[in-house]
């Protein structure tokens, strides 16, 4: 642990602690700006160096009572000199801008960490909002912590008020002056965040003025005054050279649709209905019409599929996002579009569950859902993400597979993918995979056969506009090759086969089964999903500290790596810990019989890197 | 590009119809066919979408492009189809339980975004395919499997709710007049918007009869009433009898006695607001004649061709390195690590 | 069966209001509990039925029995309780997201039916919950997070829409004029049959002053007008503007310079067919002042008394021999093997 | 085989020879009246004294062109002097009104059958119709069966034409006269058929003469020309005494629902939407307002489905029927229905998928969607009826589970059970099984605890109109006992337990699996649903044959009997058949570890009982 000296913006040097990994969680009222707080805290930790990752949390209610406890958002941050996999089990530095936030986020504190709290908020109303009848900061309920009250409103005021902002506008910019006090203790430049006021608030000059005289008072205060005993630092990680940027899952899967279409040499078309958490697709694939995308906010989640699937029956790369409940509506057109054989991808954003659930939390609890949810053998290639920036990855992913095989494909990810973030090295447009579609056209007037499949076991492509392959497809049975309708017994054995034939050689165009950890574990631990954070950090952890644990995430879902039985039959013991009551486990237990167990939580939250590394512990006993 | 002059016969499928003998759906395919050659279209860039029921079966029977969905749900088909494709011709068959039924919304809201389609209500006031329950248009009191006692829902008049969604296109005609429908088919065909056509259609099956008092040549000439723009509401074998307006209520009158062609309402297919058209929507059999025809016909603009603009860009170059890809992907805040 | 005098804190159920400050939302609660105790409806004969959406959060709010369903849906669920138990007073809360978008048909359909219940949809013209997405009775031209470019939907006018659905009550008010709307929920109440009443509420948030050209002290006498039955259509500060009819179109015109009361429309609530509440109902601002109160109050069966009519039986006994069954399962042809 | 004489219709002696069990069908063009002559033929046998199981084929066309292969109509009985189980594999005896419905047809007859054809119908223009280019009749094709061929046309002409018909309707009784035909041949009184034409067609005299004419003129016609060298008798069963009908499936479920709703002493309430097969459960309720049912024919199924839980929440015996397209689109609230706790019954009469598929023909594909066809952990009981009239014992004990357990319950039966039918010795009321409904009521002011669980975890059923009770539920996740909405994760974990242990609790309440055929039999078949009666067959053959074998039949699916895994893993092999792609089976593995296999067949058909048989034999192998 070795120290330093203080960065330019400090008056005097300031003796700095080493650290490998910290967790800052900011917390706040709806109202506090504590997302933006955590995203600039994330942004200058990136351009800094450090690995990033993020957990937002957002309250249900859109403006619940001010200062009352459902109004409660959170932004966590975990910043590292090593690779980093999780938005970590516990915080550090808490900052705490009201009682009610204090009393949802004190016990997630490591014993001895920092909190700091706005003491202006502790007033006895706001107190009682979060219904308590003493201050937790007189009672010794925080005796366990490092605990700074700073005057946080009053500081602020004195620093922005020379702008002239009104009183409201004023005590808004204490965000800012919290950010600014983190930014010193961690010692993350300034810079970054003073060039994003400039760009966003540049048009209100006493708006941008105020903000930045906040933060900047805010690391002042802490040179100034001591505040701190102790500073930290975090040095720069290991990372790849590269120009990067922080991308939330939601975004990646965006841009992972827009480029999929691209690289199909297609227009994008979404159809799409608002859903938490699944709506900023839809508002980010609504911005880029220059890229050749047409969004579609449709009446319902019904509508906007069959949208998407009209679209695909045009020839456009068709996708429709949603959540949970999204996709139980979307079902029935789901089979249309298994039985058209259109190429579509369907996004499902998973959220916490059954009906409306838990609508701001995640959950994987749509697997089955996805596997099964239609009436008829349906079956559809699934695959999921399992970080933020693989959401991009596997939205291209999705893309290749729905045109290259005619079919539907589900994308999972969820709620914690959705608004988490971590950079990304960007990619190259030139190093992405490229499947350009060939539309069917016609041959001399020969007879044209929409279910004529070739070697994938695809059938044609053919838009109207094409001439001499005019046809009809629709949701009945079809016959084998002609694509008429056909009520035939074998006929229709014989294509239910195809479908799944067709759906099962997916298998043929993917990666194998990767195991990372130690192979030569006894010890399996089979993830999907966002899970990957969680599992790869403790199994990171239990190797180095002896154990021998082997770890294999599957990206892939239906069809699985064709190497997915061996693998999974070659370890001894098989732990499949999924944030759902056991779901891809019924799968693997029933196609391998293999017994494998369940680490299983259902809680809105993702694991915790400590939940996984005990269930190694007690597999190892 | 110029297009060979096409007979109805072309647009016929190899697909053997499979309608009930006698079924009303036969005369509407025969004059869609017949209306086709005339709008010069090219075959390949037709689509016929539909939902489920008797009705559905249509694209079926079409050398066009089609696509026969699930029920309820062409409107919203079609939309998709449309948005992607602006370029394309696309009509919509529909039946009343799948148009009115189980796809009510995506009727209304197709309809208020004004997407260029033509959309064909076939009417028959009765559940077909599934074999004769009562639908969202059958009148209170029917008796029908599902409603042994007589039906107790007040029913849906299609025009009416189509107008209540902004309709900028409405007509009504008839199965078994041919000549009729195919004006009605034309202009609908014409119309940029959403043309919503309510053809009333007899289930020889489970509802024979159903607009009997309309295709009867007895009694037809009072109980239609035909609609032109611009000329007053006249009706009766004899021409002799009139609609006049009393405050928003329309009443028959008969010519001559005291009341002269002016003093009747005139039809205005173009008015600003749907009022008019609303009104006529509310005239029907026995107490009035129905009107037939094109009840509303505006100009507003249409959600494909707007959404067009926004993104106007032919499909993309599939090349290796892509520039636009690359813009996206590096906007925003990115910082470089050497 | 007496019941006590209630007071509108007894509708208040102990769950903490949730709304953001300001919301438009809390007026509306609070003239509801003010309206319920002049009813005379015991509390636990009073359901609130809702859907997903800010305003779907009501019936929490409400010390009644109340059911929070899911998006769209409130409409299907009020009406199967209402088949169930007719004796019930049921109100359902819906959005102009939750009502209209995915709930349109829904809606359609239970006001066809007119069962007997009274439904608030909440037009604050914006996606609330979901934060702030443009909603199908938003503007064109509104830009929200779907449309950055400006929404390129045409708007449904949900009065319009209901009078398309065949609505038997309709109306309109606004949320922060309290005794306005403490007398149109009173009367949307007594009506027997679905009564429809829209009211403009405020979302501060994500639409903040969409309606303040009628909530605005200096211009609201402008941009209302209050509908009295029987009386002529009058508003402006002075009283001295009206709404005369030219064929089926309104225009303003000044009182006084020629022209008289009686040359005004006369509102009629009652009027059979609804052509007068439709024609209402497309007078919008700023054109027109746009009209609050009872568009319309008509008498028409009701789904699920007449269905009562035909099922009357009480809850069976549960008894151990139940000739009813006996009866039920011998019908039809039976032989005896012995 | 002995043989006998006449009875008392026929004007001298016949000799018949005696047989076990007969397969005769009906099969002609849609306005040919095959259904009624199939169902006439039914009773009469029923009546007579047979076991009889039967099976309707419908076009799936409502009136096809006349004379086209789409618009052929079938019926097909099995009548026994035993206890049978199916409609039996192959035709003994076949009556063909058109050419197109031989073509269709004379490959199910057994090698040597009788075939009866309306030689009249065997017109040039017929046979294109049907795309024959000559007359089957003379080319050999039907060389090695025993071919009738009669002019029904023209005898019925003769038989019919003096009670006052136009031609159309004379010519209408030709069903009535292969009818008799048939009946002389197998020596079914003709009495029950002319009481029933008495009784229907009574109003117009012309047509009930003219039909009973053509009926004896049939039957005349065989006795008196010596049409047949042989006839045949199958004597009566030996059947348990009592009163009997003929019941199919879906009439049974109707009477199931509405003598379960009473057993639970409250009214039934029907939300439906017509669909294709169970749009006649909704038709045979709609017609028993006396039982104080009310049905609701709603604008779709979402509609259907959600009007039933509004009138759970009223205090209703609900109720929501459907096929699988529809409980596509129920996903959603039926997730509402788990989440708010209400009893509803959900029926899924299941047809030819994925999408529209095959609307008439029957399936059991969606097992795994009634599983797991929903978002979130959404546990619900299902059951399964095995044969027609069983759906009335299940539609009671679905009934039972949803109001003694506080949950949605799926019923799962088929199209080949809804069609189907089979005679049903009619139960007394005394007999069937009672569970009156508590409401909740108000305890001296005490706080009402809405989710407060009873010892079976179910929660309390409080409705509107109970001063003291009034409480709010909903979609949102809430807290255990008290209803309230709640966010928190330990909440949430609890309530997902507490819902799928009171799904679970169901095991407690309903009777172990039994194993029939051969208990100590190496191989065990393990069915679920309509295959019960080829299954049952085959087994019992099997066994007969000296092989060894078992039966275990799941009627109840989820939870599974308690001893299920037990039984299963009791045996070396096990088989389990089902009329989908292997869908049960991937829970039995899953669950038991156990190596089953799965037999599949997905051709809109039923399994014959000779797929069973060779399956068991090479399994024996
Ligand atoms: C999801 C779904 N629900 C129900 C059905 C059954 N169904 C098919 S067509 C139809 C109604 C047809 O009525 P209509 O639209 O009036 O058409 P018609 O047959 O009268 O032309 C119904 C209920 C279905 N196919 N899919
Ligand atoms: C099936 C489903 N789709 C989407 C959503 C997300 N959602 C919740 S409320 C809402 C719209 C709310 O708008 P509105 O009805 O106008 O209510 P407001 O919040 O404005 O009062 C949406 C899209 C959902 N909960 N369920
Ligand atoms: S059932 Fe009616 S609508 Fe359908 S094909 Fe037959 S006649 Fe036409
Ligand atoms: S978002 Fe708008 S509608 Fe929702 S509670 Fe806030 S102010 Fe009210
Ligand atoms: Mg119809
Ligand atoms: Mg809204």
């Amino acid at each position: 642990m070795a120290t330093s000296t203080a960065t330019k913006n400090s008056a005097k040097p300031v003796k700095r602690q080493e650290n490998d990994t910290v967790t800052v969680r900011f917390c706040g009222d709806s109202g506090d700006g504590m997302q933006l707080a955590g995203t600039q805290f994330t942004n200058s930790s990136s351009i800094f160096g450090n690995d990033v990752a993020t957990l937002p949390d957002f309250p249900a209610e859109i403006r619940a009572p001010a200062g009352s406890l459902p109004g409660v958002s959170g932004f966590q941050i975990n910043f590292s000199k090593f690779d980093i996999h999780t938005p970590g089990d516990r915080v550090d530095t808490l900052v705490a801008m009201n009682p009610a936030a204090l009393k949802m986020n004190y016990k997630d504190v490591v014993d001895g960490g920092i909190i700091l709290v706005n003491e202006d908020a502790f007033t006895k109303t706001n107190l009682q909002k979060a219904g308590m009848d003493v201050n937790p900061l007189d009672d010794g309920t925080l005796r366990d912590y490092r605990v700074h009250k700073l005057p946080m409103g009053k500081l602020t005021t004195e620093a922005a008020s020379d702008f002239g902002l009104n009183t409201k506008g004023v005590n808004r910019c204490k965000n800012f002056f919290a950010l600014g006090v983190v930014c010193w203790l961690y010692e993350r430049p300034l810079k970054p965040i003073e060039e994003w006021i400039g760009k966003k608030m540049g048009k209100t000059p006493a708006v941008a003025d105020a903000n930045t005289a906040a933060l900047r008072a805010g690391w002042n205060y802490c040179d100034t005054i001591e505040l701190f005993p102790q500073a930290y630092r975090v040095a720069k990680a290991k990372i790849a050279p590269g120009k990067y940027r922080k991308i939330t899952g939601n975004e990646a899967t965006a841009m992972g649709l827009a480029t999929g279409a691209r690289r199909a040499g297609k227009k994008l078309f979404l159809g799409s209905y608002p859903i938490t958490p699944a709506s900023t697709i839809l508002e980010t694939l609504a911005s880029m019409p220059q890229m050749g995308v047409k969004t579609f906010q449709a009446e319902d989640e019904i509508a906007a599929i069959c949208s998407a699937i009209g679209a695909a029956f045009g020839g456009a790369c068709a996708v429709t996002s949603t959540s949970g409940p999204g996709i139980a509506l979307k079902g029935e057109a789901m089979g249309l579009a298994v039985m058209t054989e259109l190429p579509l991808v369907i996004v499902n954003v998973q959220r916490g569950g059954p009906s409306t659930g838990l609508p701001t939390k995640t959950e994987q609890s749509d697997y089955l859902q996805a596997m099964w949810g239609r009436n008829g053998e349906c079956p559809m290639p699934i695959i999921a993400a399992s970080t933020p920036a693989n959401c991009f990855d596997m939205a291209v992913e999705a893309m290749r597979i729905a045109v290259q095989y005619m079919t539907p494909v589900i994308l999972l990810t969820d709620g914690y993918l959705a608004n988490g973030s971590e950079p990304w090295r960007i990619p190259q447009s030139k190093d992405l995979p490229q499947f350009p579609v060939k539309h069917a056209v016609s041959n001399n007037g020969e007879a044209f056969m929409p279910y004529k499949r070739d070697e994938r076991g695809s059938r044609p492509w053919a838009i109207p506009g094409e001439k001499g392959l005019e046809h009809r497809i629709g949701g009945l049975e079809k016959q084998s090759v002609t694509g008429n309708v056909n009520y035939d017994p074998d006929n229709h054995q014989a294509m239910v086969n195809e479908r799944a034939a067709k759906v099962a050689n997916v298998a043929e165009s993917i990666p194998d089964l990767k195991v990372e950890g130690n192979p030569e574990a006894d010890l399996l631990i089979v993830g999907w999903g966002s899970t990957y954070g969680a599992i790869t950090t403790a199994v990171e952890r239990a190797n180095s500290g002896g154990k021998k644990v082997a770890h294999a995430h599957l990206r892939y879902l239906n069809p699985m790596p064709k190497n997915t039985g061996e693998v999974i039959k070659r370890f001894k013991k098989v732990i499949v810990p999924e944030m759902n009551m056991g779901q891809l486990i019924i799968k693997l237990r029933s196609d391998f019989l293999v017994d494998a167990k369940g680490l299983n939580k259902v809680q809105g939250k993702p694991f915790l890197v400590s939940e996984i590394e005990e269930a190694i512990e007690s597999a190892l006993k | 590009m110029p297009v060979e002059p096409l007979k109805p016969a072309d647009f016929a499928s190899d697909q053997e119809v499979r309608w009930c003998p006698g079924c009303g759906d036969y005369a509407i395919l025969a004059q869609v066919k017949k209306t086709l050659p005339a709008l010069g279209i090219a075959r390949e860039n037709i689509v016929f979408v539909s939902g489920i029921g008797c009705s559905s079966r249509f694209p079926y029977y079409m050398n066009t492009y089609g696509f026969h969905s699930i029920h309820g749900r062409a409107m919203a088909v079609a939309s998709g189809l449309k948005m992607a494709r602006p370029e394309l011709q696309v009509w919509v068959v529909t039946g009343d339980g799948d148009g009115l039924s189980i796809g009510g919304n995506h009727l209304l809201h197709a309809i208020r975004r004004n997407v260029d389609m033509t959309v064909l209500l076939f009417n028959n006031r009765i559940y077909g395919l599934t074999k004769g329950q009562y639908s969202p248009t059958s009148e209170v009191g029917k008796r029908t499997k599902t409603s042994p006692k007589g039906a107790i829902d007040f029913p849906l008049h299609p025009i009416s709710v189509a107008i209540g969604a902004e309709a900028s296109f409405v007509a009504r005609t008839l199965d078994i007049d041919l000549k009729h429908m195919g004006y009605v088919l034309e202009r609908a065909a014409a119309h940029k918007g959403t043309s919503f056509v309510e053809i009333y259609q007899n289930c020889n099956i489970f509802n024979d009869g159903a607009f009997s008092y309309a295709t009867d040549k007895n009694t037809k000439e009072d109980t239609r009433l035909i609609l032109e723009h611009g000329k007053p509401l006249i009706f009766g074998k004899d021409r002799n009898k009139g609609i006049r307006l009393n405050c928003t209520d329309p009443e028959i009158v008969d010519l001559g006695e005291g009341v002269s062609e002016d003093d009747l309402l005139f039809h205005d297919e173009k008015a600003a607001e749907p009022s008019l058209a609303y009104l006529l929507s509310r005239m029907h059999h026995p107490e009035f004649p129905e009107p037939f025809g094109v009840y509303r016909a505006v100009e507003r603009p249409c959600y494909e061709y707007v959404l067009d603009e926004f993104c106007k860009s032919s499909d993309p170059p599939a090349s290796a390195e892509d520039a636009e890809i690359d813009a996206l992907l590096n906007s925003g805040d990115t910082w470089v690590v050497d």
